[in-house]
């Protein structure tokens, strides 16, 4: 049976609503989000999610250090952003209303599980008296529901154990919410049914109790209204959900298939990087090699080394992973060889705060290796965009025999938002462009005379033996301490990557027209909020730009002239400045930073808010 | 130059590039001994790869006209794995020394002992760091006198041969800089292995640590001080093999005169599944016991790249690359060109 | 709070920080032990130093009243070991895990090893990654299924105390989380010797690895499946102890009968100069063996620290600091205030 | 019997002379070079010196990468580089004639080995014919001695073997130099004799060498003229000479002495740093504990929990090195304990060049961490400012409680001059300002309101048992997700590096005066070099000023205001480039680069050409 979707006549249509579900990690938080997730956008709508991930290790329960979050927004029109406040907050306990409260609207709906705000809970929680009694929630629609007690009854019979049970809490909440804003059970049930298959007395728990709470939800007439939020106009196609890790691996898989090429990954497992390895290792079919290392830098240098016999080198790691990879780094711009490391950033300095996400590594990324060693470096904008530039970032290492960093971060890597599946033939095919005949060869460093770039012969081709290293070396590969061969190795080297520029896409506006009053700049995940916002204004009349970065390294054509074409430029960034940094020093240009370093992404209303400010509104 | 030429010779193997160590370093004999193994052994120069780190000894790929790597200091086996594991076919050796193998870069060494991966790792050990003038290495005796340790070192040295066998090695073996035959032997031995092949080299650094084995390489050394283990055979030493090893009460290896006692004398096994007896071996050293020359132990394991291999190919016989399948992942749905909330525009699919 | 108030209880070793690992994690037995151990030792607190790399394990400095210091990952052992040398009157404590040890750190683990340097190295094995969520870790067991290693994984895992003993280890140890009592005893030895302790301690993750040990921590898993190692005992175990390890004929460990042939059981001699033994009994292991617990090895040696010292000390007898000396150097020469080219105004002193 | 000093009435004088010998590696060449420098500087000369070593393995005797040199300038005024073209070449052998030949001077003095110039010697050299009889040296004074035959000669009868008689010949030139420039040979018989005390026959023949030299120079007549430079007029006080890896090594005994201080040096050998680990392993006696570490990373770490426990925690390396302590760097700057690391920087990247000098390591000290971990770059620009940076870099590290990064350089590190050395009682008392009474503990992250410093409590401290690590936390050291937090400790952090400033010389020219035509801003060892080719163009009339930095994180006060104070302003660097990218980003100035990256420094000469180029004259 399914729910009757769309049989309520007094559904009320939303554009978009923000949903944020808290509670205990052990409560299924996550899986809770994301059926919500998958089932809106199967819907339909377009989604963006963040999930808020407590501190690696799980606290007790019920205390404020373990409360899990994740805010999903759904929309019928595009959406770019998990949105700022909420407009429907579920707490499955006191710690998750103190930690979440304060993101709720006024006048939202706020759904509590009773049952865990007894004694224990509050204390846990440090509220001296419940806040439930004690009039400090008369902003927000309050419901109160006996969530663990009705769950238990849905299971009355069944013979699972009470602990069991308590854990199907989750599904009697997502029934709710699904009641609430009419969306069907069905793809829940066969997420379940899949999932438990093992275990059919679990799936059948679960299913009953979405269903439970689905029901109550109509039944009680719980909610004073109901919403929908229709379908939004993506553009056509084949759709999934997606977040920005297994994206990573996708675009990996498809290199490989595609352009036949050998891909292997050498990793080590650091948050919140690790997803990335532990898709890549169920790619084995595909032609990706996934190899846990010892640590970071054997697992860069497996990645080199698989480069020098002819592959597509990998390595994924976040913010101090990075930090140790800098010397193989080096190694790998002096060799000349095709590399693509993936930097899943995090808050820092040190291990700072793991689970969260920051754009504070585009300095280190740029200038974190001794000696004149530059190299590419790229940051996606999405979770669906960390697909594209994972195959944009193989193109330009491949083209240029050089290593290329990603800058993602931990806000796409969990990230997910509805992706539009490409058929392979849309994935481009990548010509290794390998040198095999001896007849072509003209030294180990015989450069390309457009691209600049080396001849790459993998190990095992025959009559083409050479040797390669860390050295300064000749044309030929001979190593070399001449004087003026240093001075042109290391203007070649650069020259190199600062040709990239002319196979970029010139810089652009996303929104607005030069000699608008103000440009916003972006770079990484802010591009959704920062679009918003300036959408939003400039439909409130203001004369506001934006403008996103993909490529920090070389930074596309044209982008000085634009950056001269406005009277004012900021920079909103998750870092205290690095981007502005780069742009001060390339372009002189006299902009203005706004720089948040709170584990989390900008709102669209504090982006507005600045942006009203400097245009003095 | 082309593939199916006749064999090359041991000449084939050297690089056109001028050798340049020290005068007198053990180095160039260890150097002519691999060419002249490679060209024994019949390897194809474009199907072998020598990886290395930094160090004297790591300059050594240069000097072979093979692929070649000369990487990081103390890398050298990660880089090598990577390489093994993109192009399995290939002959990957690593050259390294005590500094770059045991110091910086004992990590890798530790791992790529337990991993059993294809590479063949010689270590050169000459008991110092010679490219940087001198210091004391993690296999300098304790005491000795460097430019960093004017009043003597305080550092235990590692026993290389030992660390390997703690960390799970399946070929362990020593050789000697200018027992030429002895080390070909090694080598051959360490090349025909399947897996992480460890050959520690005793090299003569005449600069910086001139006759750190003089005992073993004077006149009478390589008969009076050095065990050659050889598979099968009796523990045997001396002139004429006139002392031998025996059980100690304790289980300890200890000397027994060979020729009063011939049943006393245990007989070497490098196949042994437990690497006990070659740990026990591996503790012997100079000058209160022979030093053991030779496989210590050699078993057959799995080996990481043949099981990487294998999986693969399990996995694309579970159901063969599909790309636009992985693409879709789980779930789907379908947007048409009609207009939003045009319910005939979103279809789901499983 | 004064040094010089009645001596710390075990609560006086817990830290006002709520204690953050999942229910049931074999952490907080061990965090129990530890503290009552100090306290029985009469450790002062402002005299204990635990220093910490990254994980589950890495997270207990701060659940200590005693000085702290969360690393980095791996970074442990050699940032103790700056601890010891800058103040080698300090009781300093490392605590980490099997990924922390043996990964990343394995490098600083062997060195840590191989020196001597009075460091109790706690190594919490639960043989996989808790803190980044159930990867495999360089002692799971070959073929586990993680996430990682959905096909289970490939590597040979590291014998922690093999690869200590590898290394040099003066002090070698294994208990276990659960085993209270043996726990005690083990951390009161290692903490009584001079130089290296290295102590593993089995941990379950109930998590990520639930039942790692289960053969051991089960109903009679203590009696079956553990061989308690006692100075000068035989090496029995069992219910009565009716099994003895003697010597095979390759002069492997064996079983023997212990009823039977009480003489053909070895006894344990931890002191012995060779590790020899120590590394034979390592190797045992379930479910052929039963699992050595207690101290394998335990030597007296020079500790790194102590060595400092005495040079120290020595370098300052042979000619007490003298700044003005130094910093002069071998050849001094004046300028005075006179006029350039004035020889007056230059003097040479040797 | 001492050579009789100004006793030969036919000296002319001269203000400076640059002197460069060459030869093999074998050939003794540092050792001369370093016996010519001491001499010169007892006789009350400014002295500057530039060994120039071979790559690090020795090459085949004989060949040109074989060869080793030595370049020596003394003068009788202030001179600050070790002189561009050399007055006169002493060449070994035709390899050493083929490397040098381009850098002496026209009508210098070229005083070569003719015994070396056989057949064999001149095809090592790849010669073809002998460069001593094809007319290609007219534009020199040639002096063809047969060095090796008449020390062999000097040496007949004392039953030396010819291979150690031969190896004496370094000091038969070294006479004939003395005798050239009356200089007294008793500074080196003392140096022999104390060499060899062990070996009294090699003293002697030594000795007996070095006097024959002279002799042989002296009855031959060898040169048209004999010259004398009279002593320099520096400061007076007493001098030594020193190089600027033993300068550190000095200042840190003089920390450890002056201020009780233990100082725990954790370090691993690389070229050029490996010194500082040598020297101070000799200094046991005065509380410098010296360790070499199995990595870098575990010397930086021993460094680091030396600093834990009250000592003052020393690292030195070079460039790869750095790149691998960048993640311990950032704990450090988490945990704010004192620490100075030395980066001997070498030509990059990666292996690169290791015996030959860049300054390529700047923006990897400024950005070379993960997060936003900014901490203080110094850098000397001389050797004996290498002494006192020492001093400057730990008086901000304790203060400040900070990890200060030193950026010395190859030619610093290995080249000498005369060093004014200090009294004890002129070394400043660092006070650590330990913590120690808990009546004083308001938390392990309390703050010092004007240096926003945190306190310094040595583990072992009664009553202060506290916990640090490299997660976020608060104020009383607690780990901390809070946003709010983590947003105040970032700008807290910066803040406190920001505000060193405050502490610190404001900028000052060092030559000219604001509103000149032309500022030339240097940092590091490039101070020599500018400001002598600023003085000299100064005393054309040309209107150039010069500015040097010490300090290149905090940049001093006032920095900005002075830049604007020129029309136009040149950077020179020997990289591509990386202070003229800080102070672009900073000061939005439009500098003018000159990018040497040659292994080598800057000429004098060079810098000249530039200013005068750029002053269109
Ligand atoms: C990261 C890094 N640290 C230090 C060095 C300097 N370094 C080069 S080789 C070497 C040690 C060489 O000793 P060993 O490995 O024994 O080789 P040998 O020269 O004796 O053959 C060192 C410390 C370096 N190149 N890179
Ligand atoms: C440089 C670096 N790499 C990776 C990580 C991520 N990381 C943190 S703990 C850990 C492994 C933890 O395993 P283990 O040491 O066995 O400790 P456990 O959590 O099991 O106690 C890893 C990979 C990190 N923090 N830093
Ligand atoms: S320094 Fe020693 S190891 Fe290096 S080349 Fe010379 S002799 Fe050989
Ligand atoms: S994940 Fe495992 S090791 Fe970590 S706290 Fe939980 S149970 Fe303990
Ligand atoms: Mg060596
Ligand atoms: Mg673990």
């Amino acid at each position: 049976m399914s729910a009757p979707l769309g049989s309520v006549g007094a559904r009320q249509p939303l554009d978009r609503v923000v949903v944020r579900i808290a509670g205990d990690s052990g409560d299924g938080i996550q899986v809770t989000g994301g059926q919500m997730t998958s089932t809106s956008a199967l819907a339909g709508n377009d989604v963006a999610t963040l999930p808020d991930y407590p501190a690696e290790i799980r606290a007790p329960a019920g205390t404020l250090p373990g409360v899990s979050g994740f805010q999903l927004q759904f929309s019928s029109s595009e959406i770019m952003t998990p949105g700022d406040q909420a407009d429907v907050l579920v707490a499955f306990n006191p710690a998750a209303l103190k930690v979440h409260l304060r993101d709720l609207r006024r006048g939202g709906i706020l759904l509590v599980n009773e049952d865990a705000f007894d004694e224990n809970g509050l204390r846990k929680a440090g509220y001296a008296a419940s806040p439930l009694d004690d009039g400090s929630l008369a902003n927000v629609a309050l419901h109160r529901v006996a969530i663990s007690r009705l769950t238990r009854e849905a299971l009355a019979g069944t013979g699972l154990g009470a602990k069991d049970a308590e854990r199907c809490k989750n599904f009697f909440a997502l029934g709710m919410l699904y009641w609430l804003y009419g969306r069907p059970v069905d793809p829940t049930v066969r997420w379940i049914r899949d999932k438990y298959a093992k275990r059919p007395e679990l799936a059948e728990a679960n299913e009953k109790v979405l269903r439970a709470g689905y029901n109550f939800g109509n039944t009680v007439r719980l909610f004073q209204s109901v919403y929908e939020v229709p379908p939004a106009r993506l553009a056509p196609g084949t759709y999934r959900n997606l977040d920005g890790n297994e994206a990573i691996a996708l675009a990996l898989a498809a290199i490989a298939q595609r352009s036949g090429l050998k891909v292997v990954l050498g990793s080590y497992p650091i948050t919140p990087a690790s997803t990335v390895l532990h898709a890549c290792s169920r790619l084995r079919a595909y032609g990706v090699t996934a190899y846990q290392a010892e640590d970071e830098i054997a697992s860069i240098g497996a990645a080199l080394g698989a480069a020098f016999a002819g592959a597509l080198g990998v390595t994924t790691t976040s913010g101090p992973g990075l930090a140790l990879k800098g010397e193989t780094l080096g190694l790998a711009t002096m060799v000349e060889l095709p590399l693509l490391v993936f930097d899943i950033q995090r808050a820092g300095p040190s291990t700072g705060m793991p689970t969260k996400t920051e754009q504070s590594d585009l300095l280190m990324a740029l200038f974190g290796r001794h000696g004149e060693a530059p190299l590419p470096v790229l940051a996606p904008a999405t979770p669906s965009d960390c697909f594209w530039i994972t195959i944009e970032a193989a193109r330009i290492a491949i083209r240029y025999r050089t290593p290329v960093i990603v800058l993602s971060e931990g806000y796409l890597a969990s990230g997910s938002e509805p992706f539009r599946v490409p058929r392979p033939d849309e994935i481009p095919v990548l010509d290794p462009g390998y040198l095999t005949d001896p007849a072509g060869y003209a030294g180990a460093y015989a450069r390309d005379p457009e691209t600049l770039a080396r001849p790459w012969i993998p190990a095992g081709t025959p009559g083409l033996q050479h040797r390669v290293g860390g050295l300064e070396k000749d044309d030929l590969g001979q190593v070399s301490y001449d004087a003026g061969n240093h001075q042109r190795m290391v203007a070649l080297r650069a020259g190199k990557i600062a040709g990239i520029a002319a196979d970029l896409p010139p810089a652009r506006l996303e929104e607005g027209t030069a000699g608008d009053d103000l440009l916003v700049v972006g770079w990484g995940s802010t591009c959704g909020a920062i679009t918003q916002a300036v959408r939003e204004e400039r439909a409130l009349g203001r004369r506001v730009a934006s403008l996103h970065l993909r490529h920090l390294n070389p930074l596309p054509r044209g982008l000085g002239e634009l950056l001269a074409a406005f009277p004012r430029v900021l920079v909103p960034e998750l870092n205290t400045g690095q981007l502005l940094w780069l742009l001060s020093a390339r372009f002189h240009v006299d902009a203005v930073g706004f720089h948040k370093v709170q584990g989390a992404p900008f709102r669209v209303g504090e982006l507005r808010a600045r942006i009203a400010e400097m245009l003095g509104a | 130059m082309s593939a199916a030429g006749p064999p090359p010779t041991r000449k084939d193997f050297a690089s056109d590039q001028e050798v340049r160590w020290c005068p007198g370093c053990g180095d160039y004999a260890i150097l002519s001994t691999v060419q002249a193994v490679f060209a024994k052994l019949g390897l194809a120069r474009e199907r072998t790869v020598i990886v290395s780190g930094i160090g004297c000894s790591s300059r050594f790929p240069y000097y072979m006209n093979t692929y070649g790597f000369h990487t990081l200091h103390g890398r050298a086996p990660g880089i090598a794995t990577g390489v093994k594991l993109a192009a399995p076919e290939l002959s990957v050796w690593v050259v390294t020394g005590d500094g770059d193998a045991l110091a910086i870069g004992a990590n890798h060494f530790v791992h790529a002992m337990r991993r059993n991966v294809g590479l063949k790792i010689l270590l050169f050990n000459n008991r110092i760091y010679g490219l940087t003038k001198g210091q004391f290495s993690p296999t300098s005796a304790r005491g000795q006198r460097t430019p960093s340790t004017p009043l003597g070192s305080l550092d235990p040295p590692f026993n290389p041969l030992a660390l390997a066998l703690g960390a799970g090695a399946t070929f362990v073996a020593r050789s000697v800089d200018r027992f030429g035959v002895h080390l070909a032997e090694t080598l051959e031995a360490a090349a025909a292995h399947r897996g992480t092949a460890f050959v520690e080299i005793y090299q003569n650094c005449n600069i910086f640590n001139d006759g750190a084995f003089g005992y073993l390489t004077d006149k009478d050394g390589r008969v009076d001080h050095a065990l050659y283990l050889r598979p099968g055979e009796p523990l045997r030493w001396g002139r004429d093999g006139e002392h031998g090893l025996g059980l100690g009460l304790a289980g300890e290896l200890v000397r027994v005169p060979a020729a009063a006692a011939p049943g006393a004398v245990l007989r070497h096994d490098p196949g042994a599944d437990s690497p006990a007896r070659a740990f026990a071996l591996a503790q012997l050293d100079h000058p209160e016991f022979p030093v053991p020359l030779g496989v210590l132990r050699a078993v057959v394991r799995p080996t990481l790249e043949g099981e990487h291999e294998r999986q693969a190919a399990a996995a694309r016989e579970g159901g063969g690359p599909d790309l636009a399948r992985l693409l879709a992942g789980p779930e789907t749905w379908e947007v048409g060109a009609g207009e939003a909330g045009d319910p005939a525009g979103t279809a789901l699919s499983g």
